[in-house]
């Protein structure tokens, strides 16, 4: 097992996540990020825990929440920044968006906008790069996706084939307004252990006990002992996707959101870091970000002529003109801005 | 008159329908806080006929057939496009087949509700398809409503078919409203198309939101060219003999369809009009390109892979002409 | 609970079954049964037992392997085998066939050819049932099954809202040619409990335990307890589709069989029937099964004018004309009788 | 010259796939004893690359998108057609937009094989499916080889392409036999149709096993007309130029498809032809009806909603008259 990292570098990811959650939401604001995010304000120990007992090599599945994964494992705040911008210098050049990035220079393979479908895909994935090495495959997910069967098809296959991946279930206690207990008869570690996945559950608001967690099934997965799963429990402060601000959904108690702020990893982590250290990593990430979105919003836009651009990797002629003009769009008028970014659920 | 939502012309129709039959109820995910609009109010109303389900769109689309056959006319909420293609099977395959492979002992009838097809500006690739012509092209009874009063009466037959229909609604006709008295609200029947706007030189088959765009068009056009916009309501059963009359008359067709191009609705109704309709000019079709895939992240991208305005003035118009 | 019924009865249903399949087979070598069949034979116990303890107008799911709950539940077997030889006097009218049968007179509600997806429909029939009254819905399923994500998303529906439904799953201990412990990680039973569903293992040759099990589960459904799953361990005598007897499948030791033999559930009820009494009922059930295979092979076959009939039940015109003649269709020479009757997998 | 069957060419470019390319595996049901004929033989030259999975297919259909993405090629054989939509999303919402998603960063090289499409006679209306026209419409490449030599070509070139490929075989078509040498098997790139038999007066665009049928019945019209016959090959991509260039001779069409009528191949060919082909004469399909669902219990009723010679003949004969 690697040395966990020291308590700055949790405190630092984690102040990073937070405050690029923050940032993007006043690019919500502004129009900038189209889609609005799924915050995990919250969750981002989870995030630092899970991505620190990495090897850089290894290959995580993200999800819809997932802005938290990218940081920690090191994709560039700019870059990424700028996909969410919708930007050519994005990291998967303005084609992903917030809800189905990429980044393979930081070990993060996708995220399936198909809620628990990634399970299966990293099952597939851990299977194919234990075949040239020792290299471990991680799928995130949350509730929610424990009751979608092709997940649970997945912990069959990788239990059957002893394959290198951990299920991570970031359990922040709700599907959209779903409260857990209403959609998961029986547990989410019940569920991995009735096909034979050794699994845990564990609190996610300490990063230091994520990392422990995960370092341990990790270390399961590349030693050849087969998948595992771990149950992170968490809470997202904010609402299910930054929508939730234009609406009232009464699924939650506020005295609920108040009692997990009282465990907010970042006041957890930080209350480990001498003041000096953290105000000095603060003022850096503040310049970080800075930069970053200064880099994000100076980023072209893409090109309308581009946009049958890697479709394919082995291209093929497509019929049907491209159209390029943006303003005359078939959108109908009346349709007025709640049209220009959706009203619905992610 | 009041203004009647599209979005709240859904919610009436499920309010009167669950009124009128003990037997509708209502399934699907976050219904309970009516995230889509749909469900508002129902809870309240319907507290055991409104059924929160958990992700499991294979499981209670299944449930939804056996609750179907068990005499009870379920209606399924579903929340993106793209669960529509993961439960395809469970609808195609099986809620539509059994009344066939009962020879007749069963009905099946449930109706699918996708209060939001199409583009999602900013929800990226997975998110944005229009996979209508799927139900289609397997049989299953299709309807997608441009305009909150057939929104309304589409609906409401729907649900009242003894089979599986699916709803489509398109995610840019949920905020569109319209003057209507809420006592001219009624079912309208599937099958039968609309002439929305009357013309003579040329035909636009429009469907769905872009019905409004056709007739848009055809407004701006006026003075240049007669533009009759037809708006079959429903994709299967199809109201051929409608669009026929229409093209008896004008002699000219464009389809006007933000489906994928390759085997979609405008090359079915091409198709058609080339085996049995005289046309005086070649028809054309103004589509999402074959094999489309709409980023979904970036609007240049994803407005340019999205049949516009004025790819359909430069069809009109060259169909004219020749 | 109801009081179990006399030896007799079950010993007339197993071997009215087993005799239904010996027909079958010499009826799918006359070419009569186009489909071939999933024999069921060595699986009977299972029927009978499961059968016995529903109410008539209780709903039971088959599945391809099937034909043993029509008999058992009552189905005439005269209009049976004329489904499945394709005729319009069958209970289908011909629509169905071997693989997709129902009969709504019999309590047979369908047959779902996607394995493991009848599951999710009982339970939304079981909980349709329950609202009007206290009618048990009944899923019958494999051991293959238990792998479909689709079952086990109707496993958490069905405890998350206390569904009248049993699930029945027929452990044969092969799915095809793929033996139960390759295809299913932990076990059938620690499925079904991991949702909180109470579940139990139980001997499937012997009728009268089948019968004990399944209506303890099925007074708890009634009494408002909800679902259960009851696992029968079982074993077919035959190959899993009567095209295995064209094809040499080493996917088990003939000693395995042999040692099942020894368990056959017809002679277990047997031994608890005095001769003479099982000797009449042999006798009858002949008597029943040449009647039923004259009424089958009299009943005519279907007018190609109506192969749209039944399609919907509110009727919607169909372009594409019929076609009737069947001498000239398009089936290219060559292809032969293993077209005729396909040769791949159910 | 050895017989070569189709089911054996099926098997032999795979065997020969693996043999070359390492990253090649096979993944799907009953594959280590071969119920289709595909995998034979694998399992003892290589075992560790024949993966038998559980009844698990939107599992093991993610698994293979993920193996794919992680630098292999798997090759996922399906026992059923209906089992294609069962997974269609996967293939369609997931597989087939990685690349696009990650803007080029990953490719999804996975081969989906159906071994039997079509009409299984006796197995019943849920095994009897024809949706080669859905992948098609949503941009997932799709090849239905005709012959024993072209699914040796088109399945290898599936197999090497870089992005997912469906592999549709007809049912009828596998127990096909052919005249080869083994040395001329070569791959054969997808979007290049073939003329099967030169004609004059009429060009027959036939898909799948039609195409024996269609080249039957042109031998049997040549006194009275000379029909040339086209097969795809591939969908999409699809070779418009050559399906012109045919049609450019003959100025006659008419398309024999097994697929259901209502957006499928035979409108999106009728359509294209409808916009940018001159006809001497209104095109005709010859198709699976709309909606059809084929009994697949009762051969009287199964072949009276597939495509027939005879309604070839008669469709040939009308378009050749007007
Ligand atoms: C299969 C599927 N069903 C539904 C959705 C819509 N959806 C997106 S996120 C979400 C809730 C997911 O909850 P959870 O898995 O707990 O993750 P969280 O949002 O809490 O992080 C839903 C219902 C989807 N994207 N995919
Ligand atoms: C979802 C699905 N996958 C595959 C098949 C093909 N198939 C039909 S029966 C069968 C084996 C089923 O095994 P099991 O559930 O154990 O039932 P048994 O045949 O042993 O009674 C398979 C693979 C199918 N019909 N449906
Ligand atoms: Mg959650
Ligand atoms: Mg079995």
């Amino acid at each position: 097992m690697s040395a966990r990292p020291a308590a700055a570098a949790f405190y630092g990811t984690i102040r990073l996540i937070r405050r690029f959650e923050e940032r993007c939401v006043d690019l919500v604001r502004s129009g900038d990020i189209g889609s609005g995010i799924h915050p995990c304000v919250g969750q981002e120990g989870v995030a630092a825990g899970v991505c620190a007992a990495l090897r850089p090599d290894d290959a995580l599945l993200s999800n819809h929440r997932g802005h938290g994964h990218f940081l920690a494992r090191g994709s560039d705040p700019g870059r990424f920044l700028a996909e969410l911008t919708g930007r050519v210098g994005g990291v998967d050049r303005g084609r992903a968006g917030s809800f189905h990035p990429s980044d393979l220079s930081a070990g993060i393979w996708g995220a399936s906008g198909t809620v628990g479908h990634g399970a299966a895909i990293a099952t597939g994935l851990g299977w194919a790069l234990a075949r040239d090495g020792d290299r471990v495959a991680v799928s995130v997910f949350g509730d929610g996706a424990v009751s979608q069967g092709a997940l649970l098809e997945s912990f069959n296959l990788a239990s059957l084939w002893r394959v290198p991946v951990v299920f991570v279930c970031e359990n922040n206690g709700y599907a959209t307004t779903l409260p857990a207990p209403a959609g998961i008869a029986g547990s989410v570690a019940g569920r991995a252990a009735a096909f034979g996945i050794p699994a845990s559950t564990v609190d996610g608001q300490d990063p230091e006990v994520v990392y422990d967690a995960m370092a341990a099934a990790v270390d399961r997965a590349r030693g050849g002992d087969g998948p595992s799963l771990v149950e992170f429990t968490t809470y997202r402060y904010e609402g299910h996707h930054t929508f939730e601000r234009r609406m009232r959904l009464a699924y939650r108690e506020e005295a609920e959101v108040a009692r997990w702020r009282e465990r907010d990893p970042l006041a957890i982590q930080a209350a480990r870091v001498p003041p000096p250290v953290r105000e000095a990593i603060d003022a850096e990430i503040e310049e970080v970000l800075d930069a970053a979105v200064r880099f994000a919003l100076e980023s072209p836009r893409p090109d309308p002529a581009d946009a049958a651009d890697h479709l394919y990797a082995t291209p093929v002629r497509i019929r049907g003109s491209l159209f390029a003009p943006l303003g005359a769009a078939a959108v109908p008028d009346g349709a007025g801005p709640q049209f220009r970014w959706g009203f619905s659920h992610a | 008159m009041p203004k009647l939502s599209y979005a709240k012309a859904l919610n009436r129709a499920l309010t009167d329908e669950m009124e009128r039959d003990p037997d509708v109820f209502v399934l699907g995910e976050d219904i309970r806080f009516a995230l889509n609009n749909v469900t508002t109010g129902l809870l309240d109303r319907f507290p055991d006929r409104v059924l929160e389900t958990p992700l499991s769109e294979q499981g209670f689309t299944n449930f939804a057939t056996g609750a179907a056959m068990g005499g009870k006319r379920p209606v399924v909420e579903y929340q993106i496009p793209f669960l529509l293609l993961l439960v395809l099977e469970q609808i195609a395959n099986q809620a539509n087949k059994f009344r066939l492979m009962s020879g007749g002992q069963v009905k099946v009838p449930v109706t699918y509700l996708l209060p939001g097809t199409g583009w999602r500006p900013g929800w990226g690739a997975q998110h944005s398809d229009q996979p209508y012509g799927v139900f289609a092209h397997l049989g299953v009874k299709t309807v997608i409503p441009a305009t909150p009063t057939d929104a309304y009466g589409l609906f409401l037959s729907a649900i009242r078919d003894d089979d599986p229909v699916v709803v489509f609604c398109p995610m840019p006709a949920l905020a569109l409203r319209e003057d209507v008295s809420y006592v001219d609200l009624a079912p309208i029947p599937l099958g039968v198309g609309r002439v929305c706007r009357p013309g003579d030189d040329v035909t636009v088959l429009a469907v769905g939101h872009l019905v409004h765009d056709a007739v848009a068009v055809a407004d701006e056009l006026a003075g240049e060219v007669s533009v009759e916009v037809f708006d079959p309501r429903s994709l299967h059963p199809f109201d051929w003999a409608g669009l026929a009359a229409s093209v008896e008359r004008t002699g000219r067709l464009v389809v006007f369809d933000d489906g994928n191009r390759f085997c979609g609705v405008g090359a079915e109704v091409l198709a058609t009009a080339a085996e049995e309709m005289r046309l005086a000019a070649a028809p054309k079709r103004v589509t999402r390109p074959d094999a489309a895939v709409v980023v979904g992240c970036a609007p240049e991208l994803d407005l340019a892979v999205q049949p516009s305005r004025a790819q359909l003035v430069a069809a009109i118009q060259a169909v004219v002409k020749s």
